[in-house]
């Protein structure tokens, strides 16, 4: 009988077969990276708004605290994205004729309400409340980041379940005390361990049984 | 064995034989004749011819031990991980570690284990995938998938001489003998 | 496998198994002709065929039930498990004959299995292939399926591995990619045969590829006969536990008429009498067909005969213990859930059931039937049937009436669970003449080895 | 099969005798295994097996639920869209986003009233609560549960019409103006304005304004489900049409004569707490009120009576004549016509009622002639029970008439040609006017027609002008309670619609300026309340939703003497009785296109999507009919087909239809199902009458009830029940039966529930079995309406449902209720066998339920033994509608398909307090936490609350020696347990 294959195909074949555990390794990799990648959560990705409103100017430099505008954040699940009104409030002094505000004046004219694109968006069967999280001593900082840095808001953190697990299991390493929640940039004065577990008896932040319970946050 | 510095002209020499017998009683002939480096190839598994051959006991079972070891642990410590120490959650009162419901998977994944590293254990020790191999050269060599009994000596064996070694297997009567081209 | 006893036929040793006249070239030519030169009989176009249409129906009813949701089902509450679940069982059932000949006789030294065990194992993993599909269909939300299996995913939560849906995703994967490579690893000398005796240069190569160069070595056959046992050895345990975890589907379960300490025995028992009914209402026109009574001869459908007798005899036992130990439990939920069983909606299925399972078996006692291929084939249908109603009775009757009358419904198919249904048997005829076609459906080396030819003469020693 | 074997009654019976274990039974079709059940129960292979495809049911399904082929479902891990948010340019000061406002108002109905506290989430209404300071004493029905999603509804009309031609407001009011105009000539003597009840005095006085500016107009009143001879009877008995109001705190034995007074009717949901209140038994305080029912169909009342007798309607009357004069009442010397059925009753009745002079109580039933209210009320009188347990007032209506001769009146004078401009302000006469009336031709001799209602419904098609009606939750209005309190009605949304409110539409015919409904409200209030303190007053009224010190006075009135003697003998008593009753779902048909009420399984009867003719099985077996036949009823040469349903406990004799049904032009809910009972009410028997004919037409109507038929045997542990007399001989009679497993009983640790441990027990004795609850759960947890095919193949959605058991023989069997939500077990069977995690165990003991988790495989379902759980087959939820989804409560997740849901014990708001509770740094209070069910719960019979406070309601409920776990045996360990169903028997009677 003749050969049917050529010599090379030995070695070829070969390859195939044990090439393929390695193939499958690496897929299962590229999924698990994929899966978190800043394309699928749109991490530190800035978002066009109606009207460039940069945080970093306002907090940064007029030093605006975050309440001022995120009026129920102490009290609501939401922070409530501020009125038209609010905005007026300066903005009918200040930079009154600047273009770039006329969408403002324009809504505050029409009673047409702003449209802006939502930066952090959890899906609609997660149940995120503000309050208790700003009440507990969880910085805005912890999940929004520098806001005092972004010209444009982006979403800081990827906003996924694993990410959120982790500080409802370890809320020691992420708590501050009350009166550094609203400041950027905080850092703790002693080391974050054990502070943290002081504010946790403090605060009487409940425990990572009641914490990780699926209905804390879905229902 | 000795290494040889020059690569043979030829693969070796093959005699066909027409059953089983005549190949076996060859094949104790060769060996007694001393040559060692000798392969046989028959239609069907034939358990004397690997006496006659002083083939070595196979390492599979060693093989297929650890992977059925291997995959017992990754069941059971899987689960051990997830259920105790990944996310514990209370799941109808019972306890985190529950062991008696890890038996299952914990057994599951020790079979599939074993029989993939028995599979490939096989391949590996058999050295397939090989598509080319020299004895395909022999036009004859299509019936030994078929009725055809067959007995290769090597080149590389020591005792090897083409001339000789032809004589010698012509002297066992075979149907024929051919030389196995590289 | 006490139940296995009756196999082991002594006087069997001695006289051939195959019919006599056949040589190491009759017996190869024989069976690789079915595959590379002879023409494609009307039979199998026919068989074949209606495979494909009965597929396309599982297609078209497949999309619908993406497409609307299992409401199409006659499912509800209380019965949340109706057609799909019971199919399951049963096509995991039939799978389990192919092992059991393959690898359980293979162990036991059973020379006969020899030339049935290549299709049986083929009809394991057709089957297990129908039945691997169930479990995905039935799910509410399908497109999910993947979070049965742990893999690093960005929600922190993994399978809850008590669940014995879990261990069925592991059992049947394992099941199923077992039985693959053991009977892959029984193609590869006959895939050789193949090789060396294809015309066409196309066949030559892609069996060629698949034989991966065996060449018949007895070095390959020295570690081949190893890794056979060691897989038989494997597969021996896995099978049985399939089925039995299979059966804790049920066990688990509080529901009465489910839980219960003895499923996984009758529950193995059960699968094997289906898989070898199966493996008869295949091999008996097969052989017709292709002429190889010489190949499978009297003596093969004897013997499954014998063990279909023997598991039925189990089968029936089982029931009987199944009423046993309600009454005798004394549980108001169990006694009245095995009553409904037999007096209430259900009753006619059941009893059906009953008549199938335990009475016609008892034909299989007289040599006479069993030597009549074609009444054999007929109690093998029988028998598919009353296990298929086994699982169906067992399911819904129990789920029907559990706890809270004042829940308690009826199930009632739709005619989308009848086109799912037979739409798997497409999908199995589809495959399984597929096989036919294009591999040796009986194991050509191991044939070759029940030939007297096969044995060496001692005379060489002296 | 052999011979169809029709309801054998005496073989029914004999099995009864030998019946051990199954003293339980669901159904007569059960019990006599009659060839429907038979055949119901062998029908594996059915002839609607494929019901969802079929045409019909297709379209029936489409049309409720939208079908969308939405396979994202709710799975997470896709990229987001991007999505934008609108916030307010001027948010309102009160307004935090996220955080719901409550705002107190009232659901009129008929002549009462229902407090309201309506949940608001920016700006719309999205649940219904009630309030606590109204007479209503903060529970609702299922009417008002149900209210919110009318205001939703999709086909509520939204434009105003000519001749089904959209119309602007203004040229409704240029026509109006012009027909009014015409009218000055003639001091109105062509105009008519026909209302149904009416008890809001802005609304009075605006139409009494009217009347004085054209003297000869008239204005009648027409509402179909009126107490009609409640007040004839007082008229007859006390000479003037009073408003009679119970206080049951002070009964111990109370007769009630066909009276539904813990379920429906003015003050049924005060009655019921009051009722409770003194049925509660605890190791302190055993005693207990003792209530006998004579009723001809099963009520939520008579369920709970400890003597019920049915009676034909008219035997009702008999029952009394000679109840009272047993009691020695004035009956003018007259008795009943003796019944073997009661007589042996009345002695000890009677005895019981004199027993207790000054603390027992009559109530005659809304329904029943003038004369049984007549006799209550001297029985009453005689009783000294005037002034205690019976208070008359002056009615609560603006302006009480004879409603039957009102709209007779107005249909002579349409039929005279006299009537030039007719407006029909709210009801539906055409539908359900009394049939001989012939009120659809009639209407179409009057010559301008004008409609103002929700819908474009039967009576909109017939008048040129059909005007929207803006719903009550839009509008401003006010309204009295059953005892006359006064609620200032204020709107929660501004009109969805092109609506309009009956106050505003009036003043469009007078000359004053169109004026918002707020002032004309405020306006007239002003004109009562003078005063400098007026707007504070004001603002404390509408804030507080009941107006201080408007209940009406108690008034004295003196039994006429001889009031017996104008009295008839009764009539002809030929044939069946026929019994008119409005339905506990649809009312009297203006609910009809509201699919929670429709879906709404019927109390006892637990039949959905229909009306029936609901007889006793003797009377089935004497007509040869079982359920789901089709009977042919004539009266007065009226026909009508209706589907049967067997009733135990159903009076001889007498066929009880419910009205409401039939609807032509009621919506896409509504439309074209049931019955149409309005077709043989003649205005002189609104409510029951003799010589019915019924005469089988057919089978196999599909009568869909949730609960199929199946016996129960008392072995289980479902209902445990005792006579007050066992409990006070044996306080642990009722643990002692039932078997549940010690708690040390396991070789597991178990798990720890320290902080809060949430749990619920159930009062089987206080509980009623009305519904409310399950309504309540519906709106609040965005529960998905499925349609009447679905309900059929099992498939409803209510995660809280009442099963009702009978116990006893057919004729007259105990009925018991039993709320079933999820039980929260501690032992969860459903979690085990969860493939995916997706249900476990919060740390608080709650059974969590992960809709965006599951994969559906319904394990869970099939391993739950109280089967609580519920399974979207299809996309239920309606993704589509957009009013609908205004509804949606946001702290709720909307299921999808392929997903399964159940009872979270309201999660949403337990987590609400624990976050609220937690910023203040305390434990959530006792009663913090109110599930819907039990917020709405007239009869305070559900209460939940952390069993871990030793002095929580439900900590010491669960302490009674009445508690016990359904299905305990099982060592499920349910966090919901019940309060074993006490009676308190009359021994004379039982002896």
């Amino acid at each position: 009988m003749a050969q049917i294959f050529h010599r090379s195909t030995n070695t070829f074949s070969r390859i195939t077969i044990y090439g393929a555990v390695f193939v499958l390794g690496f897929l299962t990799w590229a999924f698990a990276t994929l899966d978190r990648s800043g394309y699928e959560t749109r991490q530190s990705e800035p978002r066009e708004q109606p009207v460039p409103f940069s945080h970093a100017h306002h907090v940064a430099d007029c030093g605006i605290d975050c309440r001022y505008c995120h009026t129920s954040v102490e009290t609501s699940n939401t922070a409530n994205i501020p009125p038209t009104k609010t905005c007026m409030n300066c903005h009918s002094e200040l930079y009154r004729t600047s273009p770039t505000l006329e969408p403002v004046r324009a809504s505050y004219r029409t009673g047409e309400s702003i449209s802006w694109t939502r930066v952090h968006d959890l899906p609609d069967f997660v149940y995120f409340n503000h309050s208790i999280h700003v009440n507990k001593g969880v910085g805005c900082e912890s999940c929004h980041g520098r806001v005092d840095k972004m010209p444009l808001m982006w979403q800081e953190n990827s906003l996924q379940m694993e990410w959120c697990l982790d500080c409802h299991r370890h809320p020691e390493q992420h708590v501050r005390p009350r009166e550094a929640v609203f400041t950027m940039g905080y850092q703790p004065k002693e080391d974050q361990e054990t502070l943290g577990r002081r504010l946790v008896q403090e605060y009487k932040i409940q425990d990572v049984r009641a914490l990780t319970s699926c209905s804390t946050c879905h229902r | 064995m000795r290494v040889r510095s020059v690569r043979p002209p030829i693969y070796g020499v093959m005699a066909e034989f027409n059953n089983p017998t005549a190949l076996v009683n060859a094949a104790r002939e060769a060996r007694a004749r001393g040559y060692r480096r000798l392969d046989a190839y028959t239609p069907f598994p034939i358990e004397e011819l690997a006496e006659v051959l002083h083939l070595p006991k196979s390492k599979l079972p060693l093989i297929v031990l650890i992977g059925g070891i291997l995959g017992g642990l990754t069941g059971y410590l899987m689960q051990y991980y997830v259920t105790v120490i990944y996310f514990p959650i209370n799941i109808g009162g019972r306890p985190l570690h529950s062991w008696p419901m890890y038996i299952v998977i914990t057994f599951e994944l020790t079979i599939l284990f074993a029989a993939i590293s028995a599979v490939l254990g096989l391949l590996g020790l058999c050295g397939l995938p090989m598509p080319y191999h020299p004895v395909f050269n022999v036009p004859r060599f299509a019936r030994a998938s078929r009725s055809r009994f067959f007995l290769c000596i090597q080149a590389t064996d020591p005792l090897f001489d083409r001339k000789a070694t032809e004589d010698f297997l012509e002297s066992l009567e075979p149907r024929e003998v051919a030389e196995v081209a590289h | 496998m006490a139940d296995e006893r009756p196999l082991i036929d002594e006087e069997l040793q001695p006289e051939p198994v195959i019919a006599p006249g056949y040589t190491f070239g009759t017996v190869t030519d024989q069976i690789a002709s079915v595959v590379l030169t002879r023409r494609t009989p009307v039979f199998w176009m026919a068989c074949f065929s209606a495979g494909f249409a009965l597929l396309l129906l599982l297609l078209w009813s497949v999309a619908l039930l993406f497409a609307k949701g299992v409401g199409i089902w006659g499912i509800k509450i209380p019965v949340g498990w109706g057609f799909a679940i019971t199919n399951f069982v049963w096509w995991i059932g039939i799978g389990h004959a192919g092992t059991l000949i393959s690898a359980i006789l293979l162990l036991l030294n059973q020379q006969w299995r020899n030339s049935i065990n290549r299709f049986a194992e083929a009809m394991t993993l057709f089957a297990v292939a129908c039945a691997g599909m169930f479990p995905l269909l039935h799910m509410g939300r399908p497109w999910l399926f993947y979070w049965m299996f742990p893999y690093p995913n960005t929600m922190g939560v993994q399978p809850q591995f008590r669940s014995p849906l879990v261990w069925d995703v592991f059992a049947v994967s394992t099941y199923a990619t077992v039985s693959f490579l053991f009977w892959f690893v029984g193609l590869m000398p006959d895939l050789a045969t193949l090789r060396d005796r294809a015309t066409n240069r196309w066949a030559r190569g892609v069996y060629g590829m698949l034989a991966m160069g065996w060449r018949n070595s007895v070095r390959h056959w020295h570690h081949y006969e190893t890794a056979s046992l060691l897989l038989a050895g494997l597969a021996t345990p896995l099978v049985l536990s399939v089925h039995t975890v299979v059966s804790f589907d049920f066990t688990i379960a509080i529901v009465p008429g489910w839980h219960s300490t003895f499923f996984p025995p009758y529950f193995v028992a059960g699968a094997i009498y289906s898989g070898f009914a199966m493996v008869l209402v295949l091999a008996i026109p097969l052989r017709a067909v292709y002429g190889l009574e010489g190949l499978i001869t009297e003596k093969h459908l004897d013997n499954s005969a014998k063990v279909m007798l023997a598991t039925g005899l189990i089968v029936g036992y089982s029931y009987m213990l199944e009423t046993f130990t309600a009454w005798y439990s004394g549980n108001v939920y169990e006694s009245a859930a095995l009553w409904n069983r037999m007096t209430g909606p259900y009753a006619g299925a059941y009893w059906f059931l009953i008549t199938c399972n335990v009475v016609a078996p008892q034909f299989l006692w007289f040599k006479r039937v069993r030597g009549k291929p074609i009444l054999l084939f007929l109690a093998s249908l029988v028998v598919l049937v009353g296990m298929w109603l086994e699982r169906f009775v067992i399911i819904v009757t129990s789920l029907a009436q559990d706890y809270l009358p004042s829940s308690w419904r009826i199930f009632t198919p739709t005619r989308w669970d009848w086109a799912t249904y037979l739409g798997t048997i497409g999908l199995f005829l589809f495959l399984f003449f597929l096989f036919i076609r294009l591999l040796p459906m009986i194991s050509i080396f191991e044939v070759r080895t029940l030939l007297p030819q096969a044995k060496i003469e001692e005379e060489g020693q002296a | 099969m052999s011979a169809p074997k029709k309801l054998d009654l005496p073989a029914v019976r004999a099995l009864l005798e030998k019946a051990h274990g199954r003293d339980y039974w669901r159904s007569l079709e059960d019990l006599a295994e009659t060839d429907a059940f038979q055949d119901l129960m062998h029908r594996e292979f059915p002839r609607y097996a494929s019901e969802w495809e079929d045409g019909e049911g297709r379209r029936n399904f489409i049309k409720l639920m939208g079908a969308s082929l939405a396979l994202a479902g709710l799975s997470a891990c896709t990229r987001q869209p991007t999505e934008y948010i609108n916030p307010y340019v001027r948010q309102p000061e009160e307004l935090v986003p996220g955080r719901p406002l409550f705002f107190a108002t009232a659901m009129p109905l008929g002549a009462s009233s229902t407090g309201l506290l309506v949940e608001s989430h920016e700006g719309r209404p999205t649940k219904i609560e009630g309030n606590p300071d109204h007479p209503s004493l903060g529970a609702c029905d299922v009417y008002a549960q149900a209210s919110v999603l009318g205001l939703y509804d999709p086909d509520r009309s939204q434009a105003l019409a000519e001749e089904g031609e959209i119309r602007s407001w203004s040229a409704f009011l240029e026509t109006i103006r012009q027909a009014v105009e015409a009218q000055k000539a003639k001091q109105g003597a062509g105009l008519r304005i026909l209302t149904e009840t009416v008890t809001s005095p802005t609304m009075a006085d605006q139409i009494k304004g009217m009347l004085a500016a054209f003297p000869a107009a008239r204005w009648h009143q027409w509402e179909p489900a009126m107490a009609h001879s409640a007040a004839a009877g007082a008229r007859l008995a006390l000479g003037q049409p009073v408003n009679t109001i119970y206080d049951l705190r002070g009964a111990d034995v109370i007769v009630s004569l066909d009276a539904d007074f813990l379920a429906s009717g003015p003050g049924s949901l005060r009655y019921a707490r009051q009722f409770a209140s003194r049925r509660r038994v605890r190791d302190s305080q055993t005693g207990m009120n003792r209530l006998y029912v004579v009723e001809p169909m099963p009520t939520p009342t008579g369920t709970k009576a400890d003597h019920r007798l049915p009676l034909r309607a008219a035997d009702v009357e008999q029952f009394a004549w000679s109840l009272a004069a047993a009691v020695g009442a004035d009956t003018g010397g007259r008795k009943g016509i003796p019944n073997a059925a009661f007589d042996k009753w009345i002695g000890a009745i009677a005895r019981d009622l004199q027993r207790h002079r000054g603390a027992s109580l009559v109530i005659a039933g809304e329904q029943q002639s003038p004369a049984v209210h007549a006799l209550a009320h001297s029985m009453n009188a005689l009783l000294g029970n005037v002034g205690k347990t019976v208070v008359y007032t002056e009615s609560v209506e603006a302006n009480p008439v004879d409603q039957v001769a009102s709209i007779y009146d107005l249909v002579k004078d349409m039929d005279a040609g006299a009537v030039d401009l007719l407006l029909i302000l709210g009801g539906n006469p055409v539908y359900d006017a009394p049939v001989e009336l012939g009120f659809r031709d009639r209407l179409k001799k009057a010559t301008l027609r004008v409609h103002l209602s929700l819908h474009e419904d039967e009576t909109s098609e017939l008048c040129h002008w059909h005007l929207p009606m803006t719903h009550y939750l839009e509008t401003w209005s006010d309204c009295r309670a059953h005892d006359g309190t006064v609620t200032i009605m204020q709107p929660l949304i501004a009109p969805l619609y092109a609506g309009k409110s009956v106050h505003e539409v009036l003043t469009m015919l007078t000359e004053q300026p169109e004026r918002p409904g707020y002032d004309i409200v405020k306006s007239y209030w002003s004109r009562q309340h003078t005063g400098a303190d007026f707007e504070a007053w004001w603002r404390k009224v509408v804030h507080d939703g009941i107006m201080p010190d408007t209940a009406l006075p108690a008034k004295t009135v003196a039994l006429r003497q001889g009031w017996a003697a104008s009295l008839p003998q009764p009539a002809s008593r030929q044939g069946l009785e026929i019994i008119f009753r409005p339905d506990p779902a649809v009312f009297d048909g203006r609910f009809a296109n509201n699919g929670w009420l429709q879906e709404f399984p019927r109390p006892i009867t637990q039949i959905t999507w229909d009306n029936a003719a609901f007889m006793s099985p003797a009377t089935a077996h004497e007509k040869g009919v079982v359920t789901s036949d089709l009977v042919e009823l004539e009266y007065r040469g009226y026909k009508m087909r209706a589907p049967v349903s067997i009733q135990p406990g159903h009076a001889d004799g007498c066929v009880t239809v419910h009205l409401g049904y039939g609807r032509t032009r009621a919506g896409h809910v509504g439309t074209r199902i049931g019955f149409n009972a309005y077709g043989m009410r003649t205005s002189n028997a609104l409510w029951q009458d003799f010589g019915l004919k019924a005469t089988k037409v057919g089978s196999g109507y599909l009568l869909v009830s949730i609960q199929d038929y199946h016996a129960l045997d008392t072995r289980r542990h479902i209902i445990e029940k005792a006579a007050i007399e066992e409990y006070r001989r044996n306080p642990n009679v009722i643990q002692e039966s039932a078997e549940a497993p010690p708690r040390e009983l396991t070789l597991y640790p178990g798990f720890p529930y320290d902080k809060y441990a949430w749990g619920m027990a159930i009062d089987l004795t206080a509980c009623t079995g009305c519904g409310a609850c399950v309504v309540a759960c519906q709106a609040e947890n965005n529960i998905a309406v499925v349609g009447k095919q679905e309900v059929h193949h099992g498939r409803h959605m209510h995660w809280l449902r009442v099963d009702s058991y009978y116990h006893g023989d057919i004729e007259n069997p105990e009925i018991y209720n039993q709320p079933v939500p999820c039980m929260q077990c501690e032992n969860a069977p459903c979690e085990l066998v969860c493939p995916v995690q997706a249900t476990n165990h919060s740390s608080e003991g709650l059974n969590d339920m992960i809709y965006n988790r599951c994969v559906g495989t319904r394990y869970c379902s099939n391993n739950c033994p109280y089967k609580v759980r519920r399974f979207n087959f299809f996309l239920y939820s309606d993704w589509n509608t957009p009013s609908l989804k205004l509804q949606r409560n946001p702290d709720v997740t909307v299921r999808s398909r392929g997903v399964m849901e159940k009872c979270t014990y309201c999660v949403q708001r337990i987590n609400r307090a624990k976050i609220d509770a937690e910023k203040e740094d305390r434990k959530v209070r006792d009663g913090e936490i109110q599930t819907a069910c039990q917020a709405t719960c007239p009869a305070e019979a559900i209460i939940f609350g952390n069993i871990n406070d030793p002095n929580s309601r439900v900590a010491r409920m669960k302490a009674e020696k009445t508690n016990y776990g359904l299905l305990a045996d099982l060592n499920t360990r349910p966090r919901t347990t019940y309060l074993a169903a006490l009676r308190n028997p009359n021994p004379e009677i039982e002896a």
